[in-house]
């Protein structure tokens, strides 16, 4: 296919649902679920759940035809639009709100790591919950620990197996786990905890588990108080002889070997899969504050001209033009890192660069946007303070603008991880 | 002779705010950003420091040999160091005391400077920031009409601090008159003033701020600061953008000096994250600009000291100190990760403040 | 449907242009700049690319299918790559040829477009800037006037390249009867058309570029590009940013490239500098940023080939690249260090020619 | 002292003068020895070397004096001026032409190391030249060889004793070194070579030999062609052989043992010195690009405003207050370091802020300059891209702005050059 910035048909209108949703639902919602921190956003909650769970049935049906053989044959010609689609669509939620997108009932990231190492027979026991019923149900993914933060080799759960029982025994704490307390205690749903089964193993003794909502010994201890996305869930967990059946080791005989690193790199996979959102989750944030300084300006008459040199603007219109701009590079590079996990090529280095941008651009743009709506901007009258709040997020959670950067590094210097530190 | 060395009764100001900063203000700033005030008992310990009637002259009936602008920034660098609301709340008098020592007539000094010198911190304060998006501290559309020997005083402000209860504010008003902005003491119970409902803003959420509106409020002639002069309102900027700046050198080194803890102790990869160049050169740009900053915050307060116009000194600081604040707050949220984002760590408060400063107008004077 | 891949024959045009820039320009670039021109067989090689010709429709006269902007920037990158005055000398025909397909009428296509397909590189340019700091090609001072006919052009243009000697200059002035900017196809000798000295600029200094002076010269009404209706000069500047901005990229990437090479080669404290974070995230930044530009550049492409207005998407392309380029060729000297510092080295020169960017209006087309 | 920003009469008086030179002499001069690189700034240098001739007799009397015993008494009260007047010089003059100011006939970097490590006997033997005579001479430092930059630990230039004549034999090859053609072949000069006398012996073999003009052995092999700064003389030094008395090892018995840095420590001291005047170089060229600038802006009817708020301006008025701003920080940051000088403070934190902060503006500022000029800007009819070149070898030489960052990154965390490489 040349090159072509068309938004597919199917994607513009399930854009239109989109929007419908987060300027609706979500927009006028967002302040009071800034202000009323760990209250969930019901509405949206309720609204999204049959589409996803509809959704989420036909992803789990086409896979468990696929595993019994009942491949249905490939109509589309090209690559498909799955992850591009999600991209425009994480970055209209998050337009809306981005507290309340993190709180869509989804599989999400513990999903991914189920497709990606999962067997059939796991992926029908841990991804059915989220595909029928009337209640929502959220699945998490618990990596990061008090000690191990961008450096997740260095986690400390361990996974001891009782061979009495032939159960996992999990000990340890997670902590900055996004929807940990609705997966477990507000919904029968289901947390990827990564532990170690053998600490001198390094990366290759790390498997992930699945535990399940009502685990003895699992516990929420605590719900972190946040700068922003104030309507997410952040959770602390702790693991104290938790103990889990064996098959809840995830994945293939392949992963679940002592000495084999694939269920790490399956995990460290999911973040190119995963960035690319934030990325674009990044996006609906900045645009939501650049489209509101913009309109904010036109009510004083500031209209931001396209085409004149940078002198003949005023101070002003050359920031909201730079915010555009930045913008801009943010997303394309966004969309690329996306469409290339359509067309099954190896993003990490684009990932990596969207993620790492769209960071940075968002906490700049709308830290501008404050600045640029003065007395006015800095007050909770508007959204855009929240949104500064809610944009920093982007900069640090799923790597680092640090993480990401140096993962750019190795990539355009040809290092390795040892030799680029 | 240039120099850089506060003289020995500046040291120990500096060294007195410093531990009051550290030891009484530091460990209650989290609550009383998250309950919207500081304690009393801190307020009253911090009024008891003397900060304000120390820098008014004995002359004018303070505790001091000379208003000192230098003096003034030393000491609230150690305040914004404490806590930006804090410092903000603590030297709302002076929004009205150090007017009246640069501008007021010996009636009015007269009347009001023993306010200044009581045990208590006065209730009084003083209201500029306009709700615009454009707001502009010379463009104001505030007014004060001359009629039957009194002002009429119409408009609307807001983030006025301690509005609510406060005995006096100072309104700044465009006077169309005198063709020029001039300051009237308004009493807090005056017909046709109303305070409105407490403000929320982003950030310094400890600081109890108003907005105001003004509706035919009618004032006497002697109201207007300065008397038939008025006021140096550009002076009187320029003394308020040296104390906002020196109060933003405050919250980015408390902001530097937290991360360089952090960094130091946070080990990942087997290493303190400080020993990577990407956490230590981030590091490093902001103790550059912090002391540069400071010495830009200086030199303005130094040529008010010495009654040289400095307008365009403190301007400079100011803007510098506005974009070096954010940045250095925002390095040090960044240096944390995901601690920076909970609010149980300081970094994101710093941050929200340090935000502000480019808004605040009028918010603190020295 | 989004899609980042260039077609096949799209990725032979650029392998193509890559090959010649590689081997071609790159070796002779730096005796080039430092000499003032190119050599003429360089300039040979690169007319028979063709790849003017190959943007050029048949139905034009040309060997191209369609005009493509895409195609066009993806060949500009590659010429940038190789060396910025070479690229805008080799395509200065274009800044003739591209507004004739755009614009042109019948007649003028059929009189001028068999220039472009000759063996050797027409001798043709335009003229759009003027020596104002405050240049602004919507804003020009250079007038043409009707008068009996035709028009008498009077102005002073700067930046022109290759005048000495053109056969044919394209004027842009302001024409104010229709009340826009046209465009004037002005013979070289015309009365009254007087071609300065050599310019001295700080890049690109192997283009040979001239001041024009115009006193009344006099041109029919036929020679008013697009006849009647004049030119669209939004989309022709459009079409002018993108090229500029795919130029921009193509400098970038070769002055990351060689940093690369470099940081990875240079061993200080025993161990290549590219291990050191200072340097790998500034190398690491400069490649977000070139990707970026690089993407922005093909949507304005794209757009403009879609028959759509690209004013928006040009200009923010343009406005990126001309940050970015500075940003990126001044890390590749910091990287350098004291080696990025002498003309023996490439990147200085990279760093002149990018700073030139901003400046540049209507010196490349596609 | 309090704290005050008062320029001291005697600055105040001589900067009357240099501002003369400057304005008088070396603008007028600067397009042309920037065309006609390698040519010398004449005017320039028979101008300056009476002055500085005269200036480094009575510095070398007093050393001279004060050797002997006879030192005057004392009578100043509190610090003295000498580096404060030194970096207000160095601006003034750089504002001038700093390719010129480079040119100027003094022992520099040279007599700043034999001056802190010098034997009486060595000072005198040395400097008496740059004393005296109606022919400018110069000195210069050679550090820098090709495996060694930001690395002055690696060199691996060698001095060998030859203990049958009581010579040093050195070998090696020098670059960048500034003044090294007018030290060595233009005049009766000195060059203050850096070798070592074991190389397994790192720091501690590393030892400073006085180079003279006419020892044989000695080649200036290279003068190099340059961004900017082109009326100053670069030059690659090879020594081949070289021989030179055993006197000429730098320093007391204490530098001249085999075991100690004290050497070394010397010559990284001469960096707390220098630095401060190169940021002050920097700083006169960033001046000159800001009036400049100012200047042509005001012909169009645009004054810089102080006071108005930021969205009341036009972009162009901010970038130049941006300018402006930035400028007075690296400034005082600048003044602050050589202040420390005067006062006998350890100001290696401070000189390499001042430093880093004057090298990054400067080149941001010129390059800004460039920019806000348009197409005149860019064009060689005025100076303003000259200074853009000129400014940006102060973000490169006395330490990259990297290396002055990573001394400060080390202050402010209390690491060795070990802990923070």
């Amino acid at each position: 296919m040349p090159i072509s910035f068309e938004i597919p048909e199917r994607i513009r209108q399930n854009l239109q649902m989109t929007e419908a949703l987060a300027s609706g639902i979500m927009r006028p919602d967002a302040r009071y679920y800034d202000e009323h921190e760990h209250e969930r956003p019901h509405t949206f909650i309720t609204m999204t759940w049959p589409v996803m769970r509809d959704q989420q049935k036909r992803q789990l049906d086409r896979m468990t035809a696929q595993a019994r053989g009942e491949v249905p044959e490939k109509k589309r010609e090209g690559p498909g639009i799955i992850y591009l689609n999600m991209v425009f669509t994480f970055e209209m939620l998050s337009w809306g709100d981005v507290g309340q997108m993190l709180c869509m009932p989804t599989a999400l990231l513990a999903g991914a790591a189920i497709e990606a190492v999962g067997t059939p027979e796991q992926k029908e026991r841990f991804l059915r919950r989220f595909a029928e019923g009337d209640q929502p149900v959220w699945g998490a993914m618990a990596m990061t620990e008090p000690g191990a933060g961008s450096d997740t080799s260095a986690i400390q759960t361990t996974a001891v197996l009782d061979p009495q029982t032939n159960e996992w025994i999990l000990n340890g704490e997670k902590i900055f786990c996004t929807n940990g307390k609705l997966a477990l205690e507000e919904s029968n749903g289901i947390v990827v905890v990564w532990a170690t089964v053998d600490r001198s193993a390094g990366r290759a003794g790390m498997k992930p588990f699945v535990v399940e909502a009502g685990t003895p010994g699992v516990t929420i201890e605590k719900v972190e108080i946040k700068h922003g996305i104030r309507a997410s869930d952040t959770a602390t967990i702790v693991l104290k002889d938790a103990r889990i059946p064996y098959d809840n080791l995830l994945g293939s005989p392949e992963v679940q070997r002592r000495d084999t690193t694939e269920g790490f790199k399956g995990a460290m996979a999911t973040f190119d899969a995963s960035r690319p959102l934030i990325a674009a989750s990044a996006m609906g944030v900045g645009r939501a504050a650049l489209e509101f300084v913009k309109e904010k300006l036109a009510e004083e008459g500031i209209e931001i001209p396209y085409g004149k040199p940078r002198h003949a603007l005023s101070a002003v219109q050359r920031d909201v033009l730079e915010m555009e701009a930045q913008l801009r590079a943010a997303w394309l590079l966004t969309l690329r890192a996306a469409s290339m996990l359509d067309h099954g090529l190896h993003n990490s280095l684009e990932a990596s660069m969207a993620k790492a941008k769209a960071g940075k651009v968002v906490t700049w743009v709308t830290q501008k946007a404050v600045e640029l709506l003065g007395p006015r901007g800095y007050s909770c009258e508007w959204l855009v303070e929240k949104w500064m709040r809610d944009a920093k997020i982007n900069d640090i959670y799923e790597g680092t603008g640090q993480i990401n950067l140096l993962i750019v590094a190795r990539r355009i210097l040809g290092y390795s991880s040892r030799e680029l530190t | 002779m240039i120099s850089f060395t506060p003289t020995d009764e500046q040291q120990m100001l500096i060294e007195t705010v410093r531990r009051y900063a550290t030891h009484n203000v530091r460990p209650v700033a989290h609550d009383a950003d998250e309950g919207g005030a500081f304690p009393a008992d801190v307020l009253q310990t911090g009024w008891e420091l003397g900060i304000l009637p120390g820098n008014i002259p004995e002359a004018l009936g303070g505790l001091g040999e000379t208003h000192s602008a230098v003096t003034g920034v030393l000491a609230y660098e150690e305040l914004g160091y404490g806590d930006l609301s804090l410092a903000l709340h603590l030297m709302s008098p002076a929004l009205m005391a150090i007017p009246l020592v640069l501008d007021g007539t010996d009636a009015q000094r007269e009347e009001f400077m023993p306010l200044f010198l009581e045990e208590t911190p006065p209730p009084v304060t003083a209201a500029l920031i306009e709700p615009r998006i454009h707001f502009a501290p010379d463009d104001l559309k505030t007014t004060a009409t001359y009629e039957n020997g009194g002002y009429l005083l119409n408009g609307h402000k807001v983030c006025v601090p301690l509005a609510e209860g406060a005995q006096w504010i100072l309104v700044y008003a465009w006077n169309p008159d005198a063709g020029q902005v001039d300051g009237f003491l308004v009493r807090g119970d005056a017909p046709g003033l109303t305070v409105g409902p407490r403000e929320k803003l982003m950030g310094v959420r400890a600081l109890p701020t108003y907005s105001l509106m003004l509706d035919n409020v009618r004032v006497d002639a002697a109201c207007r600061l300065g008397g038939e002069q008025g006021i140096d309102f550009r002076r009187i900027q320029a003394h308020s953008r040296v104390a906002l700046a020196a109060l933003g050198v405050g919250v980015m080194r408390g902001a530097l000096e937290y991360a360089v803890d952090y960094a130091k102790q946070r080990v990942q990869f087997g290493q303190p994250i400080a020993t990577k160049q990407a956490i230590a050169f981030m590091l490093a740009e902001c103790a550059i600009e912090i002391d540069a900053a400071r010495l830009m915050v200086w030199e303005a307060a130094w040529k008010l000291d010495q009654g040289q116009d400095a307008t365009r000194e403190s301007y400079l600081a100011k803007q510098y100190v506005d974009q070096a604040a954010v940045m250095v707050t925002d390095s040090a949220v960044q240096t944390l990760g995901g601690y920076g984002y909970i609010r149980e760590y300081p970094v994101e408060r710093w941050l929200r403040n340090a935000r502000g400063l480019a808004t605040f107008y009028g918010l603190a004077i020295v």
